[in-house]
């Protein structure tokens, strides 16, 4: 069991050495339950920072924007910032580096363990008619305080799905790790929703995703919330975006319109798929794109579908390790071809 | 409907994009033509450097577009002429086919094929099976952008 | 107002002439509605161009209201659209809705002095003001105008502002000279400051780049002008022209509507957001 | 008009108006949603993901279709919508007050046609909030109520086991008149007990921006404020509070490719919103709101400044969607509570 106190000394500690220059956390929102993402700066901050099953983010996403702000204001710190990352988000940033996003030692990764837990699922949650304004880690359950008191629930019954069949709630890489290395734990076997959608056909399975896809409002909350999709440029904005004082007239001009901005099926479905292809061999399966999206489009099937692939025929597994190729720019000798003429 | 049916089966001509790798599949499909082998006209060959350079974007656009299949064409393993580029394809394509059949379009949509320079014969009947294939399906409506 | 008021009329092409050559190139484009009369328009207001298939964009109008038979618009090459029009042959027919945005208030100005400061495709907006200005001679007293280009290659409306000798005191300047200038040598707001034109009774209208507008307006303070006596037009991203597509907005203000005639003192209300 | 209705005769009524569309809540994959009734209305939905104002105001619509054959004139050809007279039921009252702000956007300066046409043929049969629908729910101190009038047709009032239905406007009276047998004369007792469920609806606890009418004049201090960064600084940069908004009203227009030659198309309008980077970026490359900070001030500002500033009345109208679905916790209460704090 994690002591949330550890990680708060952990940061304060950074900040006081000087050893890092923020530190990336959650923190109570104003609005409920939920923990949200927070930036602190000084050792004071710490004790803002919390630890609980509604730390849904994946924060690599701050590291991200922080390497564009830091481009933008053409600003080289010296000293790395820190982020509190676990199991799934260690991993995103292994990617990110593996993409030369940024280096090993301008982050400081302060691991957390789930341990035998994980992030828990807000309909779930409301399915089961809790109502809370708080929530804990409890060895295998979860506590919420509510109006009416204390409310147990084992954590299992209302975990993401993600965190049940994550086989490596464990930050591997880090700098600090709080909690024990459960690696190879097994609360459900993985891929157990795209195993069940397979079984439908073909047929069955368009008009499945006719419907997902049909109801996309093009919030991109998919993508903004998404570490990966870190593109300046993106195949959907390709039309005004983005432009600076060097672009010139051609260049805008000859922009390819691959995607309309209307929230049509077909606009719509080319726009996940060019997603999904993009995160082959990247996407580490946080599922922020599926819990933000407002409108329940199960995009973590598609995303998946891909991990899946790329694990059973290409044996790649995404955010192993820092110094792999990447999935579409590395091949086998012996990758599947029986379906070339 | 039936009306409508019987109309699919005698009008309806697949439309096919070809992404043919210069050094190989485009030249094979050039031979085909000075040797004067027959083959259906369904294919719209778009040149483009190495099938490696295919990007899915591509793909789902040609298929948005209206296209009613889409062929990705390069240099058989071995001999690409950037070493390795027909294998990174193999790879990316594999993926795309996967994910394209996963949401539900009929996977003999979508097709690649090594077609080298000398194989004018091997790529018409590529597209000979393919316009076969694509006939049954009749017209591509699940990818194509309905603009009205 | 028509009742669809997304809806362009039909307008062509008549004469094509290019002002600035180069990488973000100037032509100027007359068009003459295809039925019909063209709408009327004031000194200072916008209009929606279309190229259907690529798209809209908001030009001020260059030519003066009392113009009626056509519309000139001088468009800078610079992205999807506008590179669109640069491709325009003389008889090619666009799409244009208008006119948008308020106007300089020219009559108010009737018995003054007026000062035009003009940078680079900055003149295109004040020049309907200019024009008219001179047609109504007698209206105003004495007339200036300050323009300037990086080199002489980069004076618009070069033919058109040497006519005006005579009618206005015309102070033209190049950052960089040239074989054959013998003009003003350095930028805008100097030779303002060098000139020093004096600030009684007097109206100051400048439109140019943001830097140049920056000094400008603080040598113009210098030289006695009140905000309220200072006149520009701002620009902002718009798609619709009417106040509700939410782009140009700044403060309370759709710059489309509001805008983007301002007078320096209002515009010091506004959040700089443009 | 005022009268009783029992709520089993609620189909009864639905059946009755016959040259009418009906839309009502219901939920699919998870999402409550105003959608074509199939079957027995239900009125049990907690506030929809997203407001009716796509009826009115359409994520796309498309303005004209344009061909362009060489040598000819380009022919235009004007889109107006259907008038299909559409009767959606259940719309609570801060989505009321929402189409009454999106009302105004459209019909200033100059009506917009599509959004005219759409929406002079839409009528909204509210149902009062007996209590807030969510815990993010401010509208009383947004200067909205939760059994408000304006922006319905009909507002209904849950009384248990019969509605207590008041007809808002002449389109209101026409509905309940199109089935007037099914409606019974409130008795003094129905009259008391709405009285009673108002003010008990109007008591419940909700979350307040703080005096709201001080706002505006604070926000305006606090343009240049450093909060508004920091308030920011988990923005996503996406489009949900946006498009979730019941008066948020922005747009792109666009041209729409159908055929290369001869050149064809459609002029499209779809939705946009002031938090994607692109949003004002001009031609130049120049960005006049180019950071997440001065993007959630544009938001605020405009719900709760500029919009008082020119229409009278501040544009939010507390459905707390902006809150609840925002993935990162950014809440527009507590951001206009801090700026203006700080303000002084």
């Amino acid at each position: 069991m994690i002591n949330i106190q550890d990680m708060r000394d952990t940061a304060r500690d950074l900040l006081t050495k000087n050893e890092v220059r923020a530190v990336i956390g959650y923190r109570r929102s104003s609005s409920g339950m939920n923990a949200e993402p927070v930036v602190i700066t000084t050792p004071e901050q710490a004790d803002e920072l919390v630890w609980d099953p509604t730390c849904f983010h994946n924060l690599s996403l701050y590291l991200v924007e922080d390497r564009k702000f830091l481009a933008h204001t053409r600003n080289n710190p010296g000293r790395p910032i820190a982020i509190v990352a676990k199991g799934c988000d260690a991993r995103a940033i292994v990617v990110l580096m593996q993409e030369h996003y940024f280096k090993r030692e301008e982050v400081y990764i302060i691991g957390m363990s789930c341990e035998g837990s994980g992030v828990l699922v807000e309909r779930k949650l409301a399915a089961n008619g809790i109502q809370a304004t708080n929530a804990s880690f409890d060895g295998d359950d979860y506590v919420f305080t509510t109006a009416q008191g204390e409310k147990r629930l084992p954590a299992r019954e209302i975990m993401a799905d993600r965190c049940l069949e994550c086989r490596i709630p464990y930050p591997r890489e880090h700098n600090v790790v709080l909690g024990e290395d459960k690696t190879g734990r097994e609360l459900a076997e993985p891929f157990a929703a795209l195993k069940r959608f397979e079984e439908r056909d073909a047929g069955e399975r368009w008009i499945f995703w006719e419907r997902q896809f049909d109801r996309c409002i093009r919030c991109f909350a998919c993508r903004s919330v998404c570490p990966m999709c870190y593109c300046e440029e993106c195949v959907v904005d390709s039309i005004s975006f983005p432009v600076n004082a060097q672009t010139t007239a051609e260049e805008k001009a000859n922009r390819v319109r691959w995607i309309e901005r209307s929230a049509v099926r077909s606009e719509n479905i080319t726009y996940h798929l060019t997603r999904a292809m993009h995160l082959a061999g990247r996407c580490i399966d946080c599922n922020e794109c599926e819990r933000v999206c407002p409108v329940n489009i199960p995009l973590r099937l598609l995303n998946n579908k891909m991990e899946r692939e790329a694990r059973e025929q290409f044996g790649y597994e995404p955010g192993a390790s820092i110094g792999a190729p990447a999935l579409v720019a590395s091949f086998l000798d012996n990758d599947p071809e029986k379906f070339i003429r | 409907m039936s009306e409508q049916q019987a109309e699919v089966t005698t009008d309806y001509e697949p439309r096919i994009v070809a992404f043919l790798c210069k050094w190989c599949s485009s030249a094979g499909s050039d031979l085909a033509g000075v040797s004067r082998i027959q083959y259906p006209s369904n294919a719209t060959p778009i040149t483009v450097p190495c099938s490696g350079s295919v990007s899915p974007m591509y793909i789902l656009s040609a298929l948005n577009k209206g296209a009613d299949g889409v062929l990705v064409s390069g240099c058989h393993i071995g001999d690409c002429h950037y070493i390795e580029g027909n294998f990174l394809a193999r790879r990316k394509i594999h993926l795309v086919k996967e994910l394209l059949g996963f949401v539900g379009v009929e996977p003999d949509r979508f097709r690649m094929s090594w077609v080298s320079a000398a194989e004018g014969a091997k790529y018409s009947q590529v597209i000979k099976d393919f316009v076969e294939d694509l006939r049954p399906l009749g017209p591509q409506k699940k990818l194509k952008a309905d603009r009205s | 107002m028509p009742d669809n008021i997304y809806l362009p009329e039909l307008a062509r092409v008549v004469h094509i002439k290019e002002e600035v050559a180069g990488e973000r190139s100037i032509k100027t484009f007359r068009i003459e509605p295809v039925n019909g009369e063209a709408f009327a328009h004031e000194c200072g207001q916008c209009a929606m161009l279309s190229i259907f298939g690529r798209g809209e964009m908001m030009i001020s109008i260059a030519s003066s209201p009392l113009i009626k038979e056509y519309k000139q618009f001088s468009i800078m090459r610079v992205g999807r659209v506008s590179a669109a029009f640069h491709e325009l042959q003389v008889g090619d027919v666009i799409g244009i809705r208008g006119p948008y945005g308020n106007s300089f208030p020219v009559d108010d100005w009737r018995g003054k002095n007026l000062f035009f400061i003009g940078g680079g495709c900055g003149l295109a907006p004040i020049w309907p003001v200019i024009t008219t200005a001179v047609a109504q001679r007698d209206y105003f007293k004495k007339i200036t105008v300050f323009y300037g280009g990086r080199s002489p290659r980069d004076i618009m409306y070069r033919a058109e502002l040497e006519k005006l000798r005579g009618d206005v005191d015309l102070q033209l300047s190049v950052d960089k000279t040239e074989d054959g200038w013998n003009g003003y040598c350095g930028f805008v707001p100097a030779n303002v400051m060098d000139k020093a034109p004096s600030a009684d009774n007097a109206i100051a209208i400048t439109c140019g780049p943001p830097i140049m507008i920056k000094f400008v307006i603080q040598n113009l303070h210098q030289l006695g002008f009140a905000d309220e006596h200072i006149f520009t037009t701002i620009e902002n991203k718009m798609k619709c022209g009417l106040g509700k597509c939410g782009r140009c907005n700044v403060g309370k203000d759709y710059v489309c509507t509001k805008g983007p005639v301002y007078s320096w003192a209002q515009l010091k209300g506004l959040p700089e957001e443009y | 008009m005022e009268k009783i209705l029992g709520k089993k005769q609620i189909d009864d009524w639905i059946a009755a108006l016959s040259e009418w569309e009906i839309l009502a809540p219901s939920v699919e994959d998870g999402i409550w949603a105003y959608r074509a009734l199939s079957g027995a209305v239900r009125l049990d939905h907690s506030n929809t993901t997203q407001p009716p104002k796509g009826l009115s105001f359409p994520q796309r619509e498309v303005f004209f279709s344009f061909e362009q054959i060489k040598g000819e004139p380009p022919r235009l050809t004007q889109k107006m919508p259907t008038a299909t007279r559409r009767a959606v039921f259940g719309v609570r009252p801060c989505d009321g007050a929402g189409a009454v702000r999106m009302d105004m956007v459209f019909s200033d300066h100059v009506a917009d046609p599509y959004y005219q046409t759409r929406r002079k043929n839409l009528a909204y049969v509210g149902l009062a909030c007996n209590k807030p629908q969510g815990s993010n729910c401010f509208c009383l101190s947004v200067g909205g109520s939760p059994v408000a009038t304006e922006g319905m047709d009909v507002l209904m009032t849950d009384l248990g086991d019969r509605y207590y239905v008041s007809a808002v406007t002449e389109t209101g009276k026409a509905l309940m008149a199109a089935a007037a047998k099914l409606f019974a004369a409130p008795t003094s007792v129905d009259k008391k007990l709405v009285e009673r469920t108002h003010a008990d609806a109007v008591a419940q606890p909700q979350r307040a921006v703080k005096n709201v009418d001080a706002v505006p004049a604070k926000l305006k201090a606090s343009f240049k404020s450093p909060l508004w960064e920091e308030l920011a600084r988990a923005c996503i940069g996406c489009g949900v509070c946006t498009f979730l908004c019941p008066t948020c009203h922005c747009f792109d227009i666009n041209d729409e490719s159908t055929g290369a030659s001869p050149v064809k198309g459609n002029r499209v309008r779809t939705w946009d919103n002031c938090q994607f980077p692109d949003f004002t970026m001009h031609t130049s490359g120049h960005n006049p709101r180019e950071s997440l900070g001065s993007r959630l001030r544009q938001r605020v500002s405009h719900k709760f400044q500029y919009f008082q500033e020119n229409f009278g009345m501040p544009q939010c109208t507390g459905c707390g969607r902006c809150i609840s679905e925002c993935s990162v916790g950014i809440d527009i209460i507590t951001t206009v509570n801090k700026v203006t704090e700080h303000a002084g």
